[in-house]
């Protein structure tokens, strides 16, 4: 059986990627995890200089789903280079680096540094954290700003670059088609939804940055539809992400769809959840008589069932 | 390394409206087990809630040969999960990761360690006192709440021969007032030629409190701090405290990986606190 | 104490409204709820002639939530009028008309009809059901077309004029404007959230329609911030709906800027949750010391709480 | 009017891995509930799942006074909610809402009832059987599934004096084949003058199979229909079915208020199928 998908040049094993800022750098896994089991991992979001992030309370659950607001805490790109990214190498990640910058030349200047490290696999352009104003959301609610960060790192890697797009947009595939003519190889989506709750007795949000990004099971019904969007304005590969918990929800985005997914937050409920999405992926191939499962993506079949006899 | 197992409920016992023993049938994580380590139960089998709960290491349960069989959890209902643990039932079953976090350091032997716990900070201590007697250290155990009907399981500690003191808000039980009334008056009555550290679990204020008085007689003092947590594995930074590195500089570091335990001096109290 | 709130010239004895499509027409819960004790109730969406609607399956549930594709089934405007309006005025309801309409014209036409029966209270323009391609969406979505609607109706009818906004956009706020410089005299949102489900094993939609709306407990954390929002942004009364089960989700809505609130999911949960929703109303105000609930719309302090010692 | 009560499990008799009969305490919806009436059950205390399900009431179960005290629900696990359910322990609660729907008109006095099941639509037969009885007529249930193993329950009508016939894809019991063949056997060999009328309720196909057959031989069929129902109190118009009205025109209706019984007759099958 092929598990195997491809995102442009990029060959994965199979089509699980650990979510940005959901896995940590990777090595806090590694002993539970194989890391070189996984289609690949995508670090936590990466500025160019360490930042400590927004203060607690970061996180708050609610429905079947949970908001964070960690502002983007993070060692920066030199540090996660000399500290991180050997043991990653040495552990045979296949390794996603999530970048975030306030300007376009911030973009840039982490690709090109990226570009000349050893060990990078991909750069995933976080234009879509909903929780730092001065962040890259800016760019990633204007078509032009999209295509103008996609287009400037283009031209400075050789790297796959995928930029990764906001839900919190009137036309999601719209972003997509945006990020295809600026010379993306991949677009990811979703980021969280911009969201917050409030502790009623206080009157105060329950977080310390007041709003925060939505994610998990809860909004997995959204970004399925918004994946299914995308693959019909765009032919580029597509990592589908947003509260995926099970080997079902994997195939969900792929038939919508994607060609990869990552999955967040489903890991921090259940940090051995990999092996049991793999197995279960395998069990619907048996099932299904499938050879390859990259053969699934974009399957959905919309054609009419019911028999109309409904006259107004 | 952690592991992650479906574990059966064997019992739990209510010891008030809102306490309870869970004990569940964990061996391997039983047997990993260090003092101040912690699990992350899955509350519910759905979604909601969706992420798990930590809870410290309250017993080890060992079988009749002495092998460990499970642990149980000092478990105190204050919302959803804590509520769906308290009424769960024998046979049923909760996903249980563990041991995790940095564990307790025992006191060298020959020096005093003093376990000063607050309400359900309670926890962690059970499996310290036993390393510590192990190693021959008989530690005291400073045992703080609202009211005489908050104090649960001193009997455990009684069973082991830890001394305890009491100390009680409205003074039903033991000293009238906080902890730090008698920790303070001990450490006072202590010759400096003495060795003796503190390890301290319960609310942040008290925590703070304690370290204050520790650091005032210059006494080592460790503290078991409780952050909300995501995941409980490094991954999701959302159980970040201030805590100074080896220069003296503030850092947002997570507890769940660095921590929970603390040397008390590192924490920037004044930015904890909320 | 007060449980009252007023929407323009029209004052409800609680904020408690039934949400539309979620209490048919209300008539079919007059047994089992009094419906005079209710804020108001907002019958489902109303087109000049009746409709038989989607074909099933029209419902899939989701982690903590719903879809929906029902597509406005209804018995259309005049048999509604003949039909139900009596017993609701009997019943001593408080109506809030839901009307979709094609054309403004239909808009229009549906408001000069509703503004001439007996019993009806408000309208509630539904300019935002995400499931029928030729509804009122395409004005829901379109800052110009938002704005043409409202005033348009405006004209016509002396009742309370109350677009329903959908959360799909990019800037929701900016839509609450466009209702305001329109004449409306309030807002309600939100209504559900384009999503899709797919059954894996057979690769197709679970929903006939293929997409559908979601709605239940997993959007509040969403539509709480987009009442924040739209507080910052108009001074119009707001009616804040997506996802309340509990009174603390009401105060949550309130708080953040609503002065009434719908429910509609939470109600096939629980016909009986009026009740309990207003017992917790009142043991709130109790512990908090508050004579009228009126006065927790857009209390929410984001004053900073804790001490800055961050660097970068 | 339908009640909504937190009621207590007082028993789960597993019938089989994925059949089971639920007892819940609920007085007052056992007091009121009619033939072919169902309730809707909340599976989980927290948000997932998040609606409730509907089952049909299977029996009413009295206390040594023969005064009402609960319903009993014949469970078949086929997903999250029916699972839970299925794994859900005496002592636990559960919501319950009812009595709902449209009940079975019990046929007249000297008319032949003919109750036929497929699988778990059992169920509304229990409660007929006994309201037949009541008014004079002994009915025959005609009873079908795959095999012999998926055939629960028929003590029960074997203990109220109802014939059974039975019928299984597999023949390991009854007739082999569907319950079609035995039930157009019967039809044919009564006798023109005789009342007879018919009530169905199981898998889609196997009621418009069964109402077809019922057409043929110009005899009234009741079927029971399961649709997905969201609220289960006509608030949600998920659950509609294409029926006919009295000039005959199809609308899409609502199963849990205007059914779940509908006269076969008035049912656009084809445009159900599915
Ligand atoms: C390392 C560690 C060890 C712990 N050991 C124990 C233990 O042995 N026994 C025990 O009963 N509890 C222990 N706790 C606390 C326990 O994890 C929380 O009480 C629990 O997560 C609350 O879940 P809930 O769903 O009941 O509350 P929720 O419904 O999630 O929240 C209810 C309220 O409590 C607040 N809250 C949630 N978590 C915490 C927390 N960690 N600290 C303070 N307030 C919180 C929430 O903000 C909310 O206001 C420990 C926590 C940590 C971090
Ligand atoms: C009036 C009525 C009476 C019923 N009586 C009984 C009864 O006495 N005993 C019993 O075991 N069941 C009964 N059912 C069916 C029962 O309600 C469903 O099996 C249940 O809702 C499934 O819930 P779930 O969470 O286990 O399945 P889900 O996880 O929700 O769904 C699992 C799969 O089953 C499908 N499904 C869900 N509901 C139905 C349905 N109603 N019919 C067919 N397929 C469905 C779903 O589409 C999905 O593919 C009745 C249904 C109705 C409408
Ligand atoms: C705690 C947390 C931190 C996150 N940090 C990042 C980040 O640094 N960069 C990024 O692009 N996305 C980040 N995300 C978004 C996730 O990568 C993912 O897009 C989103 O959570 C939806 O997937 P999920 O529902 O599987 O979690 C974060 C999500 C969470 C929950
Ligand atoms: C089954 C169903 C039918 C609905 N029909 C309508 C409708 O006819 N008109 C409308 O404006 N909103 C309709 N809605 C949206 C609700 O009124 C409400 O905006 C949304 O469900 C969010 O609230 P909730 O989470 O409390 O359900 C419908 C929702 C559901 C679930
Ligand atoms: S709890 Fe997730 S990093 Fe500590
Ligand atoms: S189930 Fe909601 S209308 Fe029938």
């Amino acid at each position: 059986m092929d598990l195997s998908v491809a995102i442009g040049a990029l060959r994965l094993p199979n089509p699980l990627i650990a979510a940005s800022g959901c896995f940590g750098y990777g090595v806090e896994y590694a002993d539970a995890v194989d890391l070189s089991s996984l289609g690949g991992v995508a670090v936590k979001g990466l500025f160019l200089a360490p930042r400590e992030g927004h203060a607690p309370p970061r996180i708050v659950e609610t429905p079947s789903g949970m908001l964070n607001a960690i502002g983007l805490q993070g060692i920066g790109v030199h540090r996660f280079i000399s500290e991180k990214l050997p043991e990653l190498r040495e552990r045979k990640a296949i390794v996603f680096v999530n970048i975030c910058g306030t300007t376009i030349d911030e973009y840039v200047e982490l690709a090109r540094i990226l570009s000349d490290a050893d060990g990078v696999h991909a750069l995933e352009l976080n234009i879509s954290c909903p929780n730092i104003k001065e962040g890259g959301i800016t760019f990633g609610c204007s078509l032009t700003g999209t295509h103008a960060v996609v287009s400037a790192v283009r031209k400075v890697t050789p790297l796959p670059v995928i930029p990764k797009l906001t839900p919190n947009v009137t036309d999601v595939a719209s972003f997509a088609r945006a990020a295809a003519e600026g010379g993306a190889d991949a677009v990811s989506l979703v980021n969280t939804f911009l969201a917050m709750a409030i502790d009623v007795e206080t009157r105060r949000p329950k977080l310390t940055n007041i709003v925060g990004g939505l994610s998990g099971p809860a909004i997995r019904p959204i970004a399925v539809r918004m994946v299914y969007e995308c693959r019909q304005a765009v032919t580029l590969p597509i990592i589908g992400m947003g509260g995926i918990a099970s080997a079902e929800d994997v195939l969900e985005f792929m038939i919508a769809g994607a060609t990869a997914v990552q999955v967040g937050t489903a890991n921090f409920v259940d940090p051995f959840i990999w092996t049991k999405l793999l197995d279960g992926l395998r069990a619907y191939m048996q099932r299904h008589g499938l050879e390859r499962l990259s053969d699934v993506t974009g399957t959905l079949d919309t054609t009419a069932r019911h028999t109309a006899w409904i006259s107004s | 390394m952690p592991v992650d197992i479906d574990a059966a409920v064997i019992g739990n016992t209510r010891l008030s409206e809102d306490y309870s023993v869970l004990a569940l049938a964990a061996p391997e994580i039983a047997a990993a087990a260090r003092p101040g380590q912690f699990v992350m139960l899955k509350t519910s089998r759905g979604m909601d809630p969706l992420l798990r709960r930590p809870f410290s290491i309250f017993e080890v349960l060992r079988d009749d040969g002495g092998a460990p069989r499970g642990i149980t959890i000092l478990n105190k209902r204050i919302g959803q999960g804590t509520g769906l643990l308290y009424d769960i039932e024998t046979g049923a079953r909760v996903q249980t990761l563990g041991p995790l976090g940095m564990p307790f350091e025992p006191a060298a032997a020959h020096t005093q360690a003093w376990m000063v716990a607050g309400g359900v900070g309670l926890a962690p201590f059970v499996t310290l006192a036993e390393a510590l007697l192990a190693r021959g250290t008989v530690p005291t155990l400073f045992y703080g709440a609202r009211r005489a009907a908050d104090l649960h399981c001193a009997d455990i500690f009684e069973r082991l021969g830890v001394p305890i003191v009491f100390a009680t808000e409205d003074g039903s039980r033991g000293t009238r007032g906080f902890i730090t009334v008698p920790l303070e008056a001990r450490l006072s009555a202590l010759a400096p030629s003495e060795d003796a550290r503190l390890y301290v679990c319960g609310p942040t204020p008290m925590m703070r409190a304690v370290a204050g008085v520790a650091a005032a007689h210059g006494r080592r003092c460790d503290v078991s701090l409780e952050q909300v947590m995501g995941c409980g594995m490094g991954g999701c930074y959302s159980c970040v405290v201030p805590a100074r590195d080896g220069s003296g500089t503030p850092h947002h570091t997570r507890t769940c990986l660095d921590g929970p335990v603390f040397d008390a001096t590192r924490i920037v109290w004044d930015a904890l606190a909320h």
